[in-house]
Order: structure tokens, then sequence, then C-alpha cells
């Protein structure tokens, strides 16, 4: 939003706690959002946990010119067998090994956010970091290293993301 | 219904100055009256703070009789009266 | 200077509230309002507002202490939902006949039973009965604005009457979104810097009496200027809305009508539904059908000779009532809708789709089978389920 | 502690004209605790017999600020009202002191309130709640509450031919509250004006929630003559079926031992209600009842400091 576009961001609410599966949908245009429903059929998937993939239908409605991005060790043309899809970009990025190695605890959030940007093409890489510095600084004042650990993940994602 | 303030004419919400019932006579209620005979009295107040009307009108911290406009006739002063061996309230028949 | 943020719904009308800064907030929590006491409760621990703040230990409870504070002469607020309000509803009525400005902001959730968490206007449509102003919002901007003109609108001397203002459920309460808010100075001058009230049970020098009880000969008179100051308060939602378009430049009415000169297929509807409505009716422009919306932001007072006017020109008309009022007639805003059409001289035809309901999902495929519906309305039952499994 | 004389002197703050029965025992008790307030007064009170007949439109017998809102929420209600207070008093529009005084009978407060008596009560607001307690809903034709009595005669526990009036003790209402651990708690009667204008008194020199519970005869639903509301709740006393005392800070005082306790069927047989439990058959239920007063009783003594100094 603070690099010029509107936003629309929703999590599904269901009763699970934590550690359940969870889908949230976002939207991001460069006029004013109004529609108010779900995603039914997206232009992008992002899966933060592969292990979701065998369990829901990850690639339900995607259009065909679109893109799947997930969080695994594997290549993109496995993910593509194993997701039997047909069409749209596949991309891979190893987003916990990530974050492990560069903020200590498996946050696959910002590593996948930066691979998001890389596929999406939306916004400039350079000023999308600065803006999550800025965010990430206010919010873990005491902390300089998370800061530091989630740029450094940022860069190796955006990077790092491969696909086919 | 005659004769009562229309809409227009009550204050917004339900709302009276303090004390209106002070207006309003439940002494018709009594058929028990009570009388005060003063010559017994030892002004030990005892009916007035007893009195669930307030109707024992005291001046100068000293009783001295009845508001009949409210009081109901209960007998609760007469009977609280310390007085003996003839009691400074008694009750008699509303007339 | 407005500033551009990203807010969800709950979190735009926490920030209305610590920005009108009220004297007392009473509330208690509940999905999917939690927040808005949350992020509030905690605008109190850091000293952001000068507000005293009631954590009660239940809605029954939040709206009494709101009703006695209220009559102390304090600017009073507070938030809730479905069942939340429900509990409420035994003291609705008691505040707007006491004529006590509370607002409330109320999160749309489908009351039980079954239990459910999600969006329709069950609570708040059983509640419309009650005396209270009540403002719908398609988005976080319009509750955070709506918000802040309810507080005008209901301390204003020609209303007195609380108000509530709410949004979707989760689709709204839990949706980011980019709002504009207004300066801090800004809403404390549009306002006012504190409530003025006629009788406050502080006046210490005034004692008054409040909440007699009213028999056969003066209860009538004490219910019939809750319906006068509803009839007035039309006038002064419009003032005060005016007054924010000057001052703040987004505008708004008692309904907004979307593309509706050369309707012929008009939608009505509440709430979020009636943005997505709009993309639909885009599109369906676009297509050469001259379809049309309109949107109902102000329930009570009913916009009845508004949603008329609007609707006068209109070959046929759909309401989407995202409750039920088992009447076994439709929904309350179909009802409604149905009886100010009445004496127009040439009256469209006007059917029911009742949708929704415990947070079914409302799209714009669905938007679309409606306006379908509409181009042959002939064939249309008067009242129908949308988006329900047979 | 004002005598009679000082409180004489102050203004009357429940005006006469207000429509309870002759005799009623309530009114006394309202009259009593505003007396004893030398602070401005602002006063909730829950539906009810004091409410309903103290205010009839356009008359009402306060004379101080008051607000009734519904039945089971003056607790709530006057927390809003004490809220607004402290909001104002640290923006300086107010800064005299004000006692908040709750008024709920047994019904608006051992039951459909008693949650909202709770919740006010655990906050900490600073306000006296005082339960005017008749033990029955006697505004709606002496209906059973939680506060009833075994064996006593009411409308829908009545004493029949196989049930002799109410089944269930009566719930111990004072304790309840007391577990709040809230700064006061006291027993007292309509009856005893140096008790309870003393307690009410103390409660207005403590911050923070005050509770007191306040037994009041009701010639209607006991049945008794309208004279005799006093002398009745002073049998009570006598008899410790009601016993008068407090909880001042955790600590318990127990304000009044009879000398030589008076049986309980002396206090019952004073009342219509209990006329029932003195025909032949009910012989074991009078024994069941002095039993529990009884062994109550004993268990609020031995609550009392074990050493206590001075008289």
């Amino acid at each position: 939003m603070s690099l010029g576009k509107y936003i629309q961001a929703f999590p599904e609410y269901g009763a699970e706690r934590m550690g359940a599966p969870v889908a949230s949908f976002n939207r991001i245009s460069a006029e004013p959002i109004r529609v108010h429903c779900s995603i039914s059929e997206p232009d992008l998937v992002i899966v933060l946990d592969p292990t979701l993939m065998g369990k829901v239908d990850v690639i339900a409605g995607l259009d065909k010119n679109g893109a799947i991005i997930i969080n695994t060790t594997e290549t993109a043309a496995a993910v593509r067998q194993t997701l039997k899809l047909q069409g749209a970009k596949v991309y891979t990025v190893d987003a916990s090994g990530i974050s492990r190695a560069t903020i200590g605890r498996e946050i696959p959030n910002t590593p996948m956010l930066a691979a998001l940007v890389k596929v999406s093409g939306l916004f400039d890489f350079e000023t999308m970091l600065k803006d999550t510095e800025g965010k990430l600084k206010k919010k873990f004042i005491s902390k300089p290293e998370v800061v530091k650990g989630n740029l450094d993940a940022m860069r190796r994602a955006y990077s790092e993301v491969k696909g086919e | 219904m005659n004769g009562k303030p229309g809409w227009r004419e009550l204050a917004e919400g339900d709302v009276v100055p303090a004390g209106t019932a002070e207006q309003f006579e439940t002494g018709d209620w009594r058929t028990e009256r009570p009388t005060w005979h003063p010559e017994r009295c030892i002004q030990c107040l005892l009916c007035w703070i007893s009195c669930p009307d307030s109707a024992i009108v005291v001046k100068d911290q000293k009783m001295t009789g009845f508001n009949y406009h409210h009081c109901k006739g209960c007998g609760i002063c007469a009977k609280e009266c310390p007085v003996k061996p003839e009691k400074a309230i008694t009750m008699g028949p509303e007339r | 200077m407005a500033k551009v943020v990203a807010r969800t719904g709950n979190e735009a009308m926490a920030e209305a509230m610590r920005q009108i800064n009220p004297d007392v907030v009473a509330a208690y929590p509940i999905t999917p309002a939690t927040e808005i006491v949350m992020i509030f409760a905690k605008y109190v621990a850091d000293g952001l507002v000068d507000t005293n703040y009631v954590a009660v230990e239940s809605e029954h409870s939040a709206m009494s202490a709101c009703v006695g504070a209220a009559a102390a002469g304090a600017r009073v607020m507070t938030g809730t939902s479905s069942q939340g309000l429900a509990l409420m509803y035994e003291i609705l009525p008691i505040a707007a006949a006491l004529r006590l400005p509370i607002v409330l902001s109320d999160v749309n959730r489908a009351l039980s039973g079954p239990i459910n968490i999600h969006c329709d206007h069950s609570d708040t449509m059983a509640a419309r009965d009650f005396g209270w102003l009540q403002i719908f919002s398609e988005n976080s901007q319009e509750a955070y604005d709506g918000l802040i003109q309810a507080v005008r609108i209901a301390e204003d001397p020609r209303v007195h009457l609380p108000a509530m203002v709410t949004t979707d459920g989760f689709i709204i309460s839990h949706c980011l979104d980019k709002i504009e808010l207004l300066e801090d100075s800004e809403v404390k001058e549009f306002i006012g810097p504190e409530r003025k009230a006629p009788n406050s049970l502080l006046n210490l020098e005034k004692p008054v009496s409040i909440g007699l009880l009213d028999l056969q000969d003066y209860y009538f008179e004490h219910r019939l200027p809750v319906a006068e100051a509803m009839r007035g308060a039309k006038k002064v939602i419009l003032e005060v809305a005016d007054e924010f378009a000057k001052k703040f430049g987004r505008k708004y009415g008692l309904c907004e009508a979307y593309k509706l000169e050369d309707a012929e297929h008009v939608v009505v509807a509440l709430g979020s539904t009636c943005g997505t409505a709009k993309v639909v009716v885009d599109e369906l422009r676009s297509k050469g059908v001259r379809a049309g919306l309109l949107k109902i932001r102000v329930f009570r007072p009913f916009p009845g000779e508004e949603i008329a006017a609007a609707l006068a020109k209109a070959k046929t008309v759909a309401v989407l009532d995202r409750s039920d009022s088992w009447s076994a007639q439709g929904g309350q805003v179909f009802t409604e809708v149905r009886s100010v059409m009445f004496d127009l001289p040439v009256k469209p035809k006007i059917i029911n789709f009742i949708y929704g309901l415990g947070g079914r999902e409302i799209d714009q495929g669905q938007i679309r089978q409606v306006y379908d519906c509409l181009q042959k309305v002939e064939k249309q039952p008067l009242v129908q389920y949308l988006g329900v499994r047979e | 502690m004002a005598n009679l004389k000082e409180l004489a002197s102050r203004k009357e703050l429940l005006t006469g004209g207000h429509r309870m029965c002759p005799g009623c025992g309530a009114p006394i008790i309202v009259r009593q605790i505003l007396l004893a307030s030398k602070d401005p007064v602002v006063v909730v009170a829950a539906t009810g017999c004091l409410e309903v007949s103290t205010t009839i439109f356009p008359y009402t017998a306060w004379n101080v600020p008051y607000l009734h809102n519904a039945f089971e929420n003056a607790g709530a209600t006057l927390s809003g009202v004490e809220a607004a207070y402290s909001a104002f008093k640290k923006k300086g529009k107010i800064s005299q002191h004000v006692n908040f005084i709750a008024f709920g009978g047994d019904g608006g407060t051992y039951d459909i309130g008693l949650q909202s008596l709770s919740g006010a009560l655990e906050r900490g607001h600073d306000l006296l709640y005082v339960c005017y307690n008749n033990e029955a809903y006697m505004n709606t034709g002496v209906q059973r509450s939680g506060a009833t009595p075994k064996g006593a005669n009411t409308t829908t526990e009545p004493a029949g031919k196989v049930r002799q009036g109410k089944v269930e003790w009566r719930k111990d209402l004072t304790e309840i509250v007391a577990a709040h651990g809230i700064p006061y708690v006291a027993q007292s009667i309509a009856g005893n004006w140096a008790d309870l204008t003393k307690k009410a008194e103390k409660a207005f020199s403590i911050r923070g929630p005050k509770f007191m519970n306040v037994l009041q005869p009701c010639r209607l639903g006991w049945g008794y003559k309208p004279e005799d509301t006093l002398n009745i709740a002073r049998l009570a006393v006598e008899s410790c079926v009601w016993p008068l005392y407090e909880v001042e800070n955790g600590v318990y005082k127990v304000n009044s031992k009879p000398k030589a306790k008076k049986p309980a069927a002396d206090f019952l047989k004073t009342q219509e209600r209990f006329r029932h439990l003195f025909k032949p058959g009910n012989e074991q239920l009078l024994i069941e009842i002095q039993t529990e007063v009884d062994r109550r009783w004993e268990a609020l003594v031995a609550k009392e400091p074990a050493v206590r100094t001075g008289a």
C-alpha cells in the first residue's frame, strides 16, 4: 500500500486453534477494491506449508496464466508432477530453510513475500525491502538481529526462487 | 387521561425533578389514625426514625406532630414509642 | 491532513473510538468484535485516551453500565456482536426511551442457533425496533467515518437517541483495507469537546429522577417522542454528512444510488455486499444491461421516501436480505422496502433474496444470478434463498 | 456515630407520598441509610417494590439523583454512574465526594441480579449495594426467591398437602459477597436504626465496594400486622435467625450475641408464612430449621478472630 497500490487482506476464520491449516486472501490493485468475497479464481497461490499439498486442493481455480509459489526443498518440476498441474507457472523456494538460517526460527513469511515480489513483478524489490525494514524496526525496536535476519531472508529468497 | 400533559409538554426522557411525591396524598389510605400526646412525649425521636412514610414532622430536632397528608396509619410509631405506662402516640379509628 | 493507512474494520472502529475519546467505555469481548475492545483497552493502558474503561462481566452489564454512565451525563461508547447484542436487547430500548446518545459499534454476526461466528445481519435486524439509529458500513472507511458521525448525530438535541454503526463480521471487521484517517484534532472539533446532557445524575444542584414507572397514563407519551426524534434524525444525519463532506471530502447519505438514473434492474442491499454488487453492475453495464444498485446505509431511521423515489423508475427490484424475519414473507429489508413502494403510481416488480446467512459466501457469480433473475422476473417466486444447498 | 437528634437535623432524602404498603420496612431502611450520609448521594434502584412504589410518574419520592434501569442490573448500572463520576473527577468537572448507593430487593440481588452485583464488586467500584431483603418476590405477589427460608409459604412454592412451603434452605448471599474479598460487608435489619446507620456510616467512610444485606419484614408476604415490622425483625436477631454481623477487610465481627437465644419458633410463629409449620405432623421440620439456625450461627461465631481484645 505504501507503494501506491490498493490492498485487501483477509484470513478465513474457522474455530481451529493454533497450528491448524489456514487460508488467507489478498487482493492488490491499482484501483480501489470493492469486492468483498473470497477469491475463487486466484492469479497467484502461495503455499507456506508444503505438507498441505496432499490435503488441500491448493490449485483450485488457479488461472492457467497464473502462478503458484511453494515453500519447499523440491524442484518446481517435481511439485508440478505431485500437483498434476497443467498450465500455470510453478515456483519453489526453501523459505523454511532460509528462515532457519537467517532468522534462526522457521518463519517462512517474509522470504515468501520476497518470492512473491520476484514472481509477480508487482513492486520494486529494493523499495519493498526498505518499507519492510521500516515496519520491522518499529516492531522489533529492541531486537535489531530480527530485522537483519528477515532482510537477509528476503534477499536470499528473492534470488533463490526458481520456477518453470 | 384528560387534564394530563400531552407528549410535547413532558420533559425529554422520563425525567422528573426530585421529590415530587411530596405532593401526592397517601393520607387517604389511613384506616387508623395516630394521635400525639405531647405531654407524655420524651422527644426520643424513635417514632421519627421508624416512620416508613417520612410523616413525623420534626422541627429543631423535636417531634411536633404528624404529616397527615402522607401518614398511612401503619401504627409503627405508636408501637415503637417507648413511653410507659401510657404511650405518647396512640392509634384510634380514622374518622 | 488525511493519513492513509491499512486498517481492518475493527482497527478502524477502535481508532475512531480513540479519537472520539469518550468519557466511559463499558464493553465485553465477543468474536468478531473482540479486537475493538482489545485495541481500545490497550489505548487505555497506554494512556492514549482519558476514557474510564469498565471491563464488565457481560454485554448485559456493558449496556447497563453505559446507561448509568450516560444518565450521569457522560459520552459513552461500547462495541459488541451477535449474542452480545442479543444479551443487550433488554436494555437497548431503555437507552432509547431515556434518550441517551450511547454509540455502539456492532460487528454483524449470525445469531445462534446453531452457534456460528460469521456474518449475517440477524443480530442488528432483530434490534431494529428498539429506537436505535442503525448505520451500516460497506467497508472500513465507512465504518470509521460512520462512527465519528454517529456521535454528532446521536448527541444532536433534535435526536438524542442511541446509535449503532455496524460492519460485516470478518468480511469487514477482519479485512485489511486502505483507509484515510482524520487528524485527532479534526475529530475532536467535529464531534465537539464534550456531550451536553439536559439532565445528569451528577448535577447535584438539580437532582432528578430518571427512569420512572409509567403506567397507562404516561407510557405512550414517553414513547411517541422516540418516534418523533427518529423521524427528525434523517435531517440531522444529512446535515452531519454534509458538514463531514465539506470538511473531509467523503460524501454520505441515507442511501447511495449506484448507476440508478436509467437503471431497469436494481438490487437493494446493505453492508459489504454492496461493494461486490457495484463490480457486478459495472460488468453488466459493459454488456449493455441497465443494472443499478441501491445501498441502504441508514436502516434506522428508515429512509422510506428516499428509497421509493430511487426505485420509482426501475422495472424490477431485488432486495437482498442477509437475515430472515422468519415471517414466511421475506427478510426485514424486503418487507420494509416493499411497503414504502406501495404508493408508487407505477410499481416495479419486487422480489426478495435471502442470502449469506452464517457467513455463507456471496460472490459476483451469485449477484450476477440475481440480476439474471430480474431479467426474467415473471418466473421468480416472491422470496428465494440464495446460495443454500437444496 | 450520629445520634437521632443529629440525624433529625439533616435533610429528609426520601419524601412521603410514595406508594409502599403502610408499615413497609423498605422505606425505613432507605431513609435511615440516606440520612447516614453526610455527602451527596446518587441512587440506582433495581426493579422491585421500592422502585415501582417510589417512582410512579410524575411522582418521585427521591430527593437525591435517582436512576432506574432494569431488574437485574443495579450493580452494573451504578458501576456506569460511578465510572462517569470518576471520569469527570479526573477531568476536574466535579470535585465533591459522592456516595453511590444501589438498592435492590432479594430478587434483584440474590437471584437475577447476582451476576451484575458480583461483577461490580469484583471491579472495585466505589459504591454501596444495599439489599432490602424481604425474602421473596413481593412486588409481583410473594413468589419464592433464593432468599426465601426453608418452610416459608410462597405463591410459587406454597404449603400444601404434601409439601410444606419452600423445600430448600436459603442461599447465604452475605457469605457469597464476603467471598469477593471486598472491604466491607454487613448484615443488618430494619428495626435497629443504630446498627443500620452505624454500618452505613462505616460503609460511606470506606472507598471501594461495600455491601449490606438488610432484613426487611414484609407485612404482605410474611403476614403480620403493619405495626409489627420492626419488632419482628428484632426477633430474627434475638433468635439468631438473622445475625447482625459485619466483615471488615476479611475480619468478622458479630454485632449482637443474645444472652438467652430465643427459639427460632418464636420468630416463625409471628408470621402467616410459617403458620403451617405449627400444625401437627410438622414437628420434625421445626427441629430441622432450629438445627440449621444453630449450625449457621455457630459457624458464624467461629469465624470471629479467636482472641479479641477490648469489649
